[in-house]
């Protein structure tokens, strides 16, 4: 018979997170013989070219389709459809506003950037000024990491303000642009965080490029830079979510359900605040990437 | 004497059109033979035969007596042939020296320009031809005619020893004509062969030694000019006699005025013109290149901003601020660039004969009543002989000529109250112009006023009841029509500069 | 003055009308071509529900690309469709759910919207003769800030106006031929482009179009109120803007205030894809409707066959090229 | 030929002359507007600092646009000038890192990967006459998609090329004046502006560029090769996008294989703030820059005022329409 084939329609597809989440799945895919394939938009505001791509997959007769919603509602006739074919759908990295997936493979952004804040505080003293460069303003992922930072800083420290909050659409020189225009207005900001890589490594470049010193920034997920980065000391630490894992688990959660097993209606892959001390520790260096 | 180009039986088919029809052609060294033909006879399209444009789909071609069959104007220029194009072919953002040296710069090392050498030959080939343009003017500030002396002067700069003139004159008056005679004759002695097409038949005998006649794409024959009356190269032309009529000044005195221009003034193009015209008049525009009659057409015309001026319709005044103000207020311009300013060359013939009165052929929702349109415009097409091979032929292919028939029938459907026409038989052919004057004297005669601008004083003075002259923007004179007026009457308004500026002679 | 009538050669009028349709019937074998292609390479590809998704996935790109062929043939650009089609579905969600007024107004107030800031584009480009591209992209960027704006930089959701989502993925003609449940957004697309058509080739407006883009000059001095008419294809361009910012909206159920950029190119592409030219004076609906649905072929074609996401851009790049370029083989340019 | 001397009539030339010294100047205002408004808006931003950071962001942006300044005298446009970068930019990072060679190697790649592609492009132009608008858009998927290809989506990093970052970053100037730490990006902008507008005003390739823009049917005729130049200045444009690749690569010390998409837009934008005609024939690199520069100080000062993403967005498109605005009323055309 035929192997197993299981599309991923996914939110990204070019940025190192999504790489990530793609090899975990082909780790999968070798494990238990299945074939996938991983597409996603250009960027994560293309809701409906994704449910373009959602239409295409359904088209190939899948066995199962994993699926990362840019937005919660908008897929539900063609979920719904699937539904009918009698595919199982496994969400990932974030949820529908649906009952039809099974499963959901994902990390609680809000929840992680609320730790982010709680490590900027720990760090600039529990007061000062700090600012936000997000990847999307729109996004899923963009509103709970900015949102996640912004009332976990409110609820919890009250002695530090967010200055700014803004957006480079996870590109990097844009990114690192927008960094030094943000430390050219606020000459005593004590911290940035940067909600993906992209943002991330922006902030540390605009930083280092501006020559400014005494900033702590923080980062989110990982890739080598971003290592480095934090190994030399130059960002503080970054929160990284399980992409590895994420792939992986969606991928086996699909296999597991197009045979008819049940699957744990939630899969929590978890994150980590990591920085040079604890980056090495297996447990950690497991779910970071290059 | 030695044979530079034999053209024998040449054919040449377009969709649709058989342009050339074993069309034979030959030219010696040291001589002006003159192309003569109606529009749209195929003139054109056997000279882009000759310098490489286009194929020949038969017949045989020697230049210098060698079977020749350039493929493009590179190799037709190496062979000697070089050609002044019927359409101005310039690039209108360059200088122009630029222009004329495009492609053969002088260079320094390392593909640097040298820009100081570029200017100065090309002032010293204006020097020759006498003429005072600045080689570093930009071409596509230059009035028509500017832009014609620039064409010239780059034929010439090749040094071809054949040279074709595709109605060089059709732009130019006749002092910048002499002039160029003058340069033809020069290059006649040194030995250099002219193919020259022109409209204007009074130049074939100062000009031509032989003069070659087609009609319709097929060769007609080939005469001596000295001794050949030019009736009888208009007659195996058009295949007919023309008569040729006197002006009649008809009696307006009790006519009412149409258009009074008061105090026109914009900057130094219009220096304070006023006149009036009648209804049922032609009133004639003489001067020279750059006397500023374009400009007053168009400020009448709402085409350019005026300084200052009153310009009253049937005894009101009114304010014009755009070309459709003018025309709401019945003022029709023909303008005497038809390239720029009066075709959608890439559109068909109906489109363009309807485009001033689309609202003539449109219901209420907004609907065009296509069947309408291709009637009149088929009229048209008969009315003034317009050869194309059907009412949706796009403009761009039709030949000069049929083009300029083209905009007159545009405005002739536009039906306005006053009319104004720049130059309207710019490389018309005899045939047609007459055609074209019987036009304008029945327009008047239906009670319109007709403004006629032309560089031909021959025209001129066949058509106007009365004739204003410009120098320099200013209006120097309004002559009376007639044959009591004579050529050297309106040269000497047309030349008058400056200091003298008192108005000769009053309106009738 | 010979008598060359035109009626006496019909051979030159049934020859170019034959010219035409030949083009057109080539341009469409490109398309044929595709679908041909991509059936034998895949068994999946030719089934009735991919086509549909298909003509699905063409109906907002295709909207976009016909108002996109107006401003074009006026010898202008519109780079401001895409975020102005998510405007305008940013209103109808504001008209729908924030204000909780009745459907109608809110298709009414989305198309309004489009054709007021198309109104706008025109006007910057027709009376402060501000050059298209520069128009556009000011209006491109001040609507994608305002839809932001107005929409509090999050999605409006239909849930409260019933049968909105129904606008373009419920199938009338599903209901009258079951076997055929073509969807109908896919119909809209098809009503706006014959509209379209009927206007560029039967109207003034249309003519001016043309007239505008083939010599706005020589057209302004037949006496044309050439700003007005110019205005109003821009006006025109931007309504039809506000269809496709229903169209999206339906299908997504919900007014996302982030898309758009980059639309702008994709309809642009389809429109040069259907032979219309960027110099203006020339192009067809028909056209550019066989360009969006190349497009729209070639993308799901590529996903179908499971190609990698990466050789997908090349090989729609390297396709893109090769479409154009048949296209000017055949009409002998080369 | 009769005596209407144009130096008996000093006036009209000298207008003219005096029109475009003007106009240049009136631009530049523009920017001083800009910056003087800023200045006093908020005290942080006239710092050197500051003002060194709108220098670097021009840089880049800067570089792409003097090379579509090129390629739009000419007529056309060019759409790859984003994607090309970015693949030069993988290129050196595939010779400089995964082949490790050395630095001179890495360069002379990048910047002859773009003169390659850009004469591809030139040559789908030029010679299969396809329209630039297509050709170049197709350009930028194949390199967008080959840029992931050959990177394996993944950045490359430049850590075992030692100073590569300086290349962007460093200063010479600061070394000689350390009270002005001009990054090096900044030079090299000015140096590749400088080249090439004396390529323009100087050579037989500049005076090309602009008479292929202004009637390239004439030119032809004139018996120029006109396929071949027009190649030429492709393939410059590409070089310079080469460059541009190298900047970014320095910058971020990284090739990043998904950056480009959306850079050509801002580079044409720049380019026509500047006064560059899209319809060809004219244009200056001087305007370019005072385009490239007006773009970053408007994204730079609205970034220091804090002013909210979205509205950041509206402003930047009101004002690129003011500035044009501006220019169209200096130049009398309304
Ligand atoms: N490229 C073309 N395609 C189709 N028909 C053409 C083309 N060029 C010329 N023709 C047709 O060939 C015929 C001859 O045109 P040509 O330009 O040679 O005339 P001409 O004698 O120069 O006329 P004129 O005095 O008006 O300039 C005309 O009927 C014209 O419409
Ligand atoms: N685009 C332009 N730029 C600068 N000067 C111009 C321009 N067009 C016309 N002029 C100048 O305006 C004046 C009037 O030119 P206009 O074309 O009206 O003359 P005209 O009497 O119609 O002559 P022609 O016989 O050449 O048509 C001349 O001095 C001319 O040089
Ligand atoms: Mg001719
Ligand atoms: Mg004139």
């Amino acid at each position: 018979a035929d192997k197993m084939y299981i599309p991923l329609i996914s939110k990204g597809f070019q940025h190192q997170f999504w790489q990530a989440v793609k090899a975990g799945a082909d780790k999968a895919a070798d494990e238990f013989g299945v074939e996938i394939t991983f597409e996603g938009p250009d960027n994560e505001t293309m809701v409906d070219r994704q449910i373009d791509m959602l239409a295409a997959a359904l088209a190939k007769k899948p066995t199962a389709i994993g699926f990362a919603a840019l937005d919660s509602q908008a897929a539900i006739p063609l979920l719904r459809q699937a539904k009918e074919a009698g595919i199982p759908v496994i969400a990932f990295d974030s949820g529908v506003d649906s009952d039809i997936p099974l499963a959901t493979a994902s990390t609680d952004n809000v929840a992680a950037a609320a730790l982010a804040a709680d490590k900027m505080a720990e760090l600039i003293g529990g007061k000062g000024q700090v600012a936000v460069v997000a990847h999307d303003q729109t996004s899923r992922t963009g509103i709970d990491r900015r949102d996640g930072f912004l009332n976990q800083i409110k609820a919890k420290h009250p002695g530090i303000e967010v200055v700014t909050v803004q957006y480079g659409g996870g590109d990097h020189l844009k990114s690192t642009e927008l960094t030094k225009a943000i430390l050219t207005a606020n000459p005593d900001l004590k911290g940035i965080f940067g909600t993906n890589e992209g943002s991330a490594i922006g902030v540390a470049n605009g930083v280092q490029e501006m020559g400014a010193k005494g900033i702590t920034i923080i980062g989110y997920d990982s890739g080598k830079a971003q290592k480095e980065a934090i190994r030399s000391g130059l960002m503080a630490g970054a929160i990284t979510q399980n992409p590895v894992g994420i792939g992986y688990e969606t991928v086996k959660a699909a296999i597991e359900a197009s045979k008819g097993k049940k699957v744990p209606s939630a899969i929590d892959t978890g994150f980590y605040y990591y920085d040079a001390k604890n980056m090495d520790n297996p447990e950690i260096s497991a779910v970071l990437y290059d | 004497m030695t044979v530079l180009v034999d053209m024998k039986a040449i054919e040449k088919r377009f969709p649709g059109v058989h342009a050339l029809k074993s069309v034979h052609f030959n030219l010696r060294a040291g001589e002006v033979h003159a192309l003569m033909g109606e529009n749209g006879a195929g003139k054109s399209t056997l000279m882009k035969i000759l310098s490489g444009i286009y194929g020949k789909d038969g017949g045989e071609m020697l230049i210098n007596g060698k079977v020749a069959n350039p493929e493009g104007p590179r190799e037709a220029q190496d062979l000697g042939v070089g050609i002044i194009h019927q359409e101005l072919s310039l690039m209108n953002d360059l200088t122009a020296a630029q222009n004329i040296f495009i492609g053969r710069e002088p260079r320094l090392s390392f593909g640097r320009l040298d820009e100081k050498a570029l200017n100065a030959q090309a002032q010293e080939i204006f020097d020759s031809m006498n003429l005072g343009l600045d080689p570093k003017a930009i071409v596509g500030d230059m009035t028509i005619a500017k832009q014609q002396m620039v064409e010239i002067a780059k034929a010439l700069s090749y040094r071809s020893q054949i040279l074709i003139m595709d109605e060089p004159t059709a732009a130019l008056n006749d002092a910048e004509i002499a002039e160029l005679f003058v340069i033809i004759r020069r290059l006649k002695t040194e030995g250099v062969g002219i193919i020259y097409i022109s409209h204007k038949m009074d130049e074939l005998k100062q000009i031509a030694d032989r003069v070659t006649v087609m009609r319709d794409g097929e060769y007609v024959g080939t005469v001596e000019a000295a001794d050949t009356p030019i009736s009888k190269i208009i007659a195996m032309m058009v295949g007919r006699e023309l008569e040729s009529e006197e002006v009649v000044i008809p009696d307006l005195s009790n006519a009412e005025t149409a258009l009074e221009v008061l105090g026109l003034k914009r900057g130094k193009e219009i220096r304070d013109v006023s006149f009036s015209v009648k209804k049922g008049e032609i009133l004639g525009f003489a001067g020279l290149m750059g006397a500023g009659r374009t400009e007053v057409a168009r400020a009448i015309f709402g085409a350019d901003p005026l300084d200052s001026g009153e310009i009253s319709v049937h005894g009101n005044v009114c304010k014009i601020g755009s070309p459709s103000d003018a025309v709401a207020h019945g003022i029709g311009y023909l303008s005497e660039d038809r390239k720029h300013f009066g075709l959608a060359t890439g559109m068909d013939v109906r489109a363009n004969v309807v485009m001033a009165s689309l609202s003539e052929f449109t219901d209420k929702l907004g609907r065009l009543d296509q069947a309408a349109m291709k009637e009149v415009t088929q009229d048209y097409i008969r009315q003034l002989d317009i050869r194309t091979p059907s009412d949706i032929q796009e403009v761009r292919l039709l030949s000069g000529g049929n083009q300029q028939k083209v905009v007159i029938a545009k405005w002739l459907l536009r039906d306005c109250d006053i009319l104004i026409f720049d130059e309207p038989t710019r490389g018309i052919d005899v045939g047609a112009k007459s055609e074209i004057y019987k036009l304008l004297n029945t327009l008047a005669e239906q009670g319109r006023a007709i403004i006629v601008i032309s560089s031909e004083l021959p025209e001129v003075m066949r058509l106007s009841h009365r004739i204003a002259v410009m120098c320099e923007g200013r209006l120097t004179g309004i002559l009376s029509g007639g044959s009591k007026t004579t050529q050297e009457d309106i040269m000497h308004l047309a030349t008058q500069r400056e200091a003298a500026m008192q108005p000769v002679g009053e309106a009738p | 003055m010979t008598a060359v009538n035109a009626t006496k050669r019909p051979s030159i009028f049934s020859h170019l009308i034959d010219t035409g349709a030949h083009q057109k019937m080539l341009a469409f074998a490109s398309l044929v071509l595709l679908l041909v292609g991509f059936s034998i390479a895949s068994p999946n590809f030719m089934q009735m529900s991919n086509m549909l998704a298909i003509l699905q996935a063409t109906s907002v790109n295709g909207v976009l690309a016909v108002a996109a062929t107006l401003v074009i043939i006026t010898g202008g650009i519109d780079l401001s469709v895409g975020t102005l089609m998510t405007f305008c579905a940013v209103i109808a969600g504001v008209i729908l759910t924030k204000a909780g007024l009745p459907l109608p107004l809110g298709l009414i107030g989305a198309i309004g919207a489009g054709a007021l800031c198309g109104l706008t584009s025109g006007t910057l480009v027709a009376k402060a003769k501000i050059p298209p591209f520069i128009a556009t992209l000011g209006m491109m960027l001040v609507l994608k800030g305002l839809s932001l704006v107005i929409s509090g930089t999050r999605p409006i959701y239909f849930n409260d106006t019933p049968g909105f989502d129904q606008i373009a993925r419920g199938s009338l003609i599903g209901e009258i031929f079951p076997a055929f449940p073509v969807p109908n957004g896919v119909l809209i697309l098809f009503l706006i482009a014959g509209a379209a058509a009927y206007i560029l080739s039967r109207t003034v407006l249309g003519r001016y179009t043309f007239a505008l883009g083939s010599n706005e000059e020589s057209v302004r001095l037949s006496g044309v109120n050439t700003e007005a008419w110019k205005m109003g294809i821009y006006a025109l361009a931007g309504g039809i803007c506000g269809v496709a910012g229903i169209l999206i909206a339906s299908r997504l159920n919900s007014a996302q205030p982030a898309l758009g950029l980059g639309y702008e190119l994709e309809a642009i592409a389809a429109v040069v894809i259907g032979g219309t030219s960027l110099a203006g004076g020339r192009g067809t609906i028909m056209g550019t409707l066989i360009g969006a649905l190349i497009m729209a072929v070639l993308t799901n074609g590529l996903r179908v066959l499971s190609v990698a996401q990466e050789w997908q851009t090349v090989v729609t790049g390297v396709i893109i090229i090769l479409a154009v370029y048949a296209d000017m083989v055949r009409k002998g340019k080369t």
